[in-house]
């Protein structure tokens, strides 16, 4: 385990976290969302929870992104903040 | 300070966990539209998980899946050896009820689009108070 | 609102802050955590239950009450979505919007007119996207071993990452993305909302109902070491057998209530057009 | 079979759900004998369980086999044996008088419907017969989750409402999480006793007063204590009536449960009113929360949602009584769980059965109903004083002790806030009386215009509706054996 990859994805996490909430297009923000879970579920395969990584990059990155998508699809990515 | 630096950097998983939790809350209170709320709760929910899982690491073990396989029932493990599972079984119940979650208020989200055409909650209030 | 949120946000971390000065040291082998309770669950899982990922050992036998009940929350969460979104009936008669495949001449049909299938006409959404043969084509390839791998995450769990979570999202996944590269049409087709609607509840059931078997044979409830007698095995490979089971019922579920969620949400729960 | 009673408990409520989930698919009209059933299973299991426990003591159940802390054990005490009791009677009683309004308001979706008020019912059940703090905290997911979806079939205002509860409910519930992972990082335990055996030499730390806190703000987010309140009277109020009169009496009252389980259990009383000095601001936040529930009700113009700000004062009650940090307050605040959630089940049965004749609640609605519905009005009047404290009825007892408690701990703040939410009960209730008693203003002067018949609600709303009011009676006539029998040993030695 090298604690530069750790320090650099716990530092990138907080970047996407923020993007996403930031950013002005619910779609974008559905995309980063997805980034985010992804970067956590390698964080989590560093931190040795192979089970746990697995999970979210089914469940966190893949699911949820699509759930994000199709809601923003049938509602619309207009956001005012 | 000289001794809080080494604290500092001993525990950063902590701090990282507790500036997504502080940002996912913000997010909560502060946004004012519906499904950006709804990630903040999702970033509020990943960072606890963050956190259990941060208690599970334990040095010089490995991942918790025992070495020999099936065949290895009568070798002795050591329990050193291997991460601590408790938390990962934890968190993947958590992980499960944040996409479940997750779910019920995309649904609710498409609900209240259907009915005032927008996800603003300012918006929203002033049609409901205009009625 | 922001500065109300800023200063709630603020206070609950700097008190989170504050506690966590007292925390056992990052990663210390020593600390409660890693010496209290988990020992036990390294040391034993393998002559308790014969599954060397001690993950799925806990998590479906030491802790599988827990589980149990967190399939029971998506289970919950299909539910609510399909009470929430769906609309039922074909109440109001809308367009329909058909292609001649051979030319591509758009007709646009009123009140829920059909034309009945045939070879030369298909049916298109109302935002209708070209079609596009490498993405179609490609999906359609991968889809059979998305599947075949999912069935190998749910069966491997034992010993390998994975289980019946991971394995049902999968599947679930590779009809949904039947749904989203052709459209959802064909993937209703495929999984009807019937089958999908009986079968989620059947796969807690079968999750339950094993738990009940154990408390039916004379042990205590999701003691599977009960099922022993019934796969005339010894009570530790029985337990190994009871995960397995338990895991199958898992993925079911899940598999499940990821397609419905899905098709709920992203036909606003009118089935008739997807993404 | 009685010693597997805290496993049918839960189980036979999960089966059948999924059981009527698949018979809405395939033929409606069982779905209501199967919930039926199920409620009934539960009811004689919790009842049995009661009088295990009475006869014998606590009674633990190894779920998978395992002994604790390794696996998840229940653990049924007096504390927890009386309230199943209650909690599963409500849910029967509640589902027999809600059949037709359910079939009213949801004809086609009654079956989903009926799966998710028993998983519903589950969750509450789960969550008050566990002794492991994660499973408790997924069991509260559960319940919350189907409250969602329950809530947001209500009106147009339904869904937004209830999306405001969902990210508070969110909040709370990963609140508790976060307080059960600090417990576990310093004790390496999940099991609620292991964890009160492990945690005395660990009071002075940082990490455990923080689990306390935070744990405490969870749940109170959770059962809307005052500051926290917000979301509750909306996603109340639009809630259609069947779900409001289920989530109304048991869910704020099962998370008061958890707390005093929390204070009791797992942080023990020498921990949570003796080493932190918390006990007068939250008897004061307490003060404030019944002070303004009672004030905010009196604003409201609408039956359903007084009787909501009701709730949130008779939370205060309930937080502030186990607060004073004394036996009789402890008591009256166990007492009134029980009460509470029964008093607040006949109200709001009122409401569903005058939805389900009049289509209304607002004030105007209500005007010539003890003529139109007299049946109905008379177990309003009961349930009514109740709540105000009238002598027969349960809800004076546990007034009386939690007035006795503010005594004893020289609170008078406390005890006049109860007084005056008491008199603000009885203008809110006469008020509603007199409005009800008197028939509409005829337009033309000096014509009798012919009074309006009767047009009860039906027969089945009514009988349960009626033992409800009886039971309240009851109640009020046997605290002095409940006290004595259940609660006093529900309360450990130490809290004097």
């Amino acid at each position: 385990m090298f604690w530069q990859i750790d320090l650099a994805i716990l530092t990138l996490v907080v970047v996407t976290a923020v993007g996403s909430l930031m950013v002005k297009d619910l779609l974008g923000a559905a995309i980063l969302f997805g980034a985010y879970s992804f970067l956590m579920c390698l964080l989590w395969s560093i931190m040795g929870a192979v089970d746990v990584a697995f999970t979210e990059a089914s469940v966190g990155a893949g699911v949820s992104s699509v759930f994000f998508v199709a809601a923003v699809f049938r509602t619309s990515r207009r956001t005012k903040d | 300070m000289a001794e809080l630096i080494p604290t500092i950097i001993a525990k950063y998983n902590y701090w990282i966990y507790i500036t997504l939790m502080m940002i996912g809350l913000y997010a909560m209170i502060a946004k004012n539209n519906l499904v950006k709320k709804i990630v903040g709760m999702n970033i509020f929910q990943t960072a606890i998980i963050l956190f259990y899982v941060s208690i599970g690491v334990k040095k010089g073990a490995t991942i918790p899946i025992s070495a020999g396989g099936h065949g290895a029932v009568h070798e002795a493990v050591h329990a050193a050896d291997y991460l601590n599972p408790l938390p990962h079984v934890l968190m993947l119940t958590a992980i499960v009820v944040g996409v479940a979650t997750l779910g019920v208020a995309l649904a609710l989200a498409l609900r209240i689009y259907s009915r005032y055409n927008t996800l603003e909650e300012d918006e929203i209030l002033a049609q409901i108070r205009k009625k | 609102m922001k500065i109300i949120g800023l200063i709630i946000t603020i206070i609950t971390g700097a008190f989170l802050v504050y506690a966590a000065a007292d925390f056992p040291a990052w990663s210390d082998p020593n600390s409660p955590a890693s010496t209290y309770l988990s020992p036990y669950f390294i040391e034993n899982s393998m002559k308790d239950t014969s599954v060397p990922n001690f993950v799925t050992s806990l998590l479906a036998d030491y802790r599988g009450f827990d589980t149990m009940f967190e399939t029971t929350v998506i289970f919950t969460a299909g539910l609510v979505c399909f009470i929430l979104l769906r609309i039922s009936g074909r109440k109001e008669p809308e367009t329909s919007h058909y292609r001649h495949v051979l030319t591509g001449v758009t007709v646009t049909l009123k009140e829920g007119r059909k034309i009945p299938a045939s070879e030369d006409f298909e049916r298109i959404d109302d935002l209708w996207t070209p079609p596009d043969l490498i993405i179609k084509t490609g999906c359609r390839l991968m889809i059979p071993f998305i599947q075949l791998f999912a069935l190998y995450v749910i069966a491997h769990g034992h010993s390998s990452p994975g289980g019946g979570f991971q394995g049902g999202v999968i599947l679930g996944a590779s009809i949904i993305l039947l749904a989203i590269s052709h459209d959802l049409r064909t993937a209703l087709e495929r999984m009807r909302e019937k089958v999908v609607a009986i079968l989620c509840p059947v796969g807690v059931a079968i999750y339950a109902g094993t738990g009940t078997l154990c408390l039916l044979l004379g042990l205590n409830f999701l003691d599977y070491s009960a099922l022993a007698s019934v796969l005339h095995v010894d009570p530790i490979a029985a337990r190994s057998h009871g995960i397995l089971m338990v895991e199958i019922g898992v993925g079911i579920a899940v598999m499940t209530t990821m397609i419905w969620i899905y098709n709920n949400i992203s036909s606003a729960g009118k089935y008739n057009q997807g993404l | 079979m009685s010693q597997q009673y805290p496993a049918l408990l839960v189980i036979v409520p999960l089966l059948s759900a999924f059981a009527i989930s698949i018979a809405g698919w395939v033929n409606k009209r069982l779905c209501f004998p199967i919930i039926v059933t199920a409620l009934s299973v539960a009811v004689y299991a919790s009842v049995g369980l009661l009088l295990t426990v009475l006869e014998k003591g606590v009674v633990i159940y190894h779920l998978g086999g395992w002994p604790p802390p390794v696996g998840i054990a229940y653990y049924v005490d007096h504390l927890n044996g009386l309230v199943l009791v209650v909690v599963s009677l409500v849910a029967l009683l509640n589902v027999i008088a809600c059949k037709k309004s359910i079939e009213q308001e949801f004809p086609d979706k009654a079956a989903p419907f009926y799966t998710l008020y028993l998983l519903m019912v589950t969750g509450l059940l789960g969550i008050v017969v566990t002794g492991d703090a994660f499973n408790l905290y997924v069991l509260l997911e559960i319940a919350a989750l189907t409250g969602y979806g329950l809530l947001a079939m209500g009106e147009e205002r339904a869904p937004l409402s209830t999306l405001n509860y969902l990210y508070m409910g969110t909040i709370g519930a990963c609140f508790y999480l976060l307080g059960v992972g600090y417990l576990y990082i310093v004790t390496g335990s999940l099991n609620m006793v292991d964890i009160a055996r492990l945690l005395p030499p660990l009071y002075q730390s940082r990490a455990v007063l923080a689990a306390f806190i935070i744990c405490m703000v969870g749940v109170w987010l959770k059962m809307a204590f005052f500051p926290l309140h917000a979301w509750l009277p909306n996603a109340y109020t639009h809630a259609p009536s069947a779900a409001s009169s289920l989530i109304a009496p048991l869910v704020t009252k099962v998370m008061v449960y958890v707390m005093i389980r929390l204070i009791l259990t797992i942080f023990t009383p020498e921990f949570a009113f003796a080493t932190l000095a918390l006990n007068n601001i939250v008897v004061w936040l307490a003060v404030i929360a019944i002070v303004m529930g009672a004030i905010l009700a009196l604003a409201e113009r609408n039956l359903k949602r007084m009787l909501t700000f009701i709730i949130v004062a008779e939370v205060g009650y309930m937080v502030g009584g186990a607060w004073l940090g004394n036996r009789a307050g402890m008591t009256g605040a166990i007492l009134h769980i029980a009460n509470d959630a029964l008093m607040t089940l006949c109200v709001f049965l009122v409401v569903g059965n005058i939805v389900y004749k009049v289509k209304g609640y607002a004030f105007e609605n209500l005007q010539g109903l003890f003529r139109k519905m007299p049946f109905t009005m008379g177990a309003f009047v009961v349930g009514a004083m109740s709540i105000i404290g009238v002598p027969p009825t349960c809800g004076f007892f546990s007034k009386w002790y939690l007035i006795l408690g503010a005594l004893q701990a020289g609170h008078y703040g406390f005890m006049a806030a109860l007084i005056f939410s008491s008199l603000v009960s009885v203008v809110l209730f006469f008020r509603i009386f007199e409005i009800c008693y008197y028939e509409p203003f005829s337009d033309h002067h000096g014509h009798d215009h012919p009074p309006e018949p009767m047009d009860e609600a039906p027969p089945l709303m009514v009988v349960p509706l009626l033992i409800v009011a009886v039971i309240l009676i009851l109640v009020g006539l046997y605290t002095g054996d409940i006290v004595n029998h259940i609660i006093k040993f529900a309360i450990p030695e130490g809290l004097v």
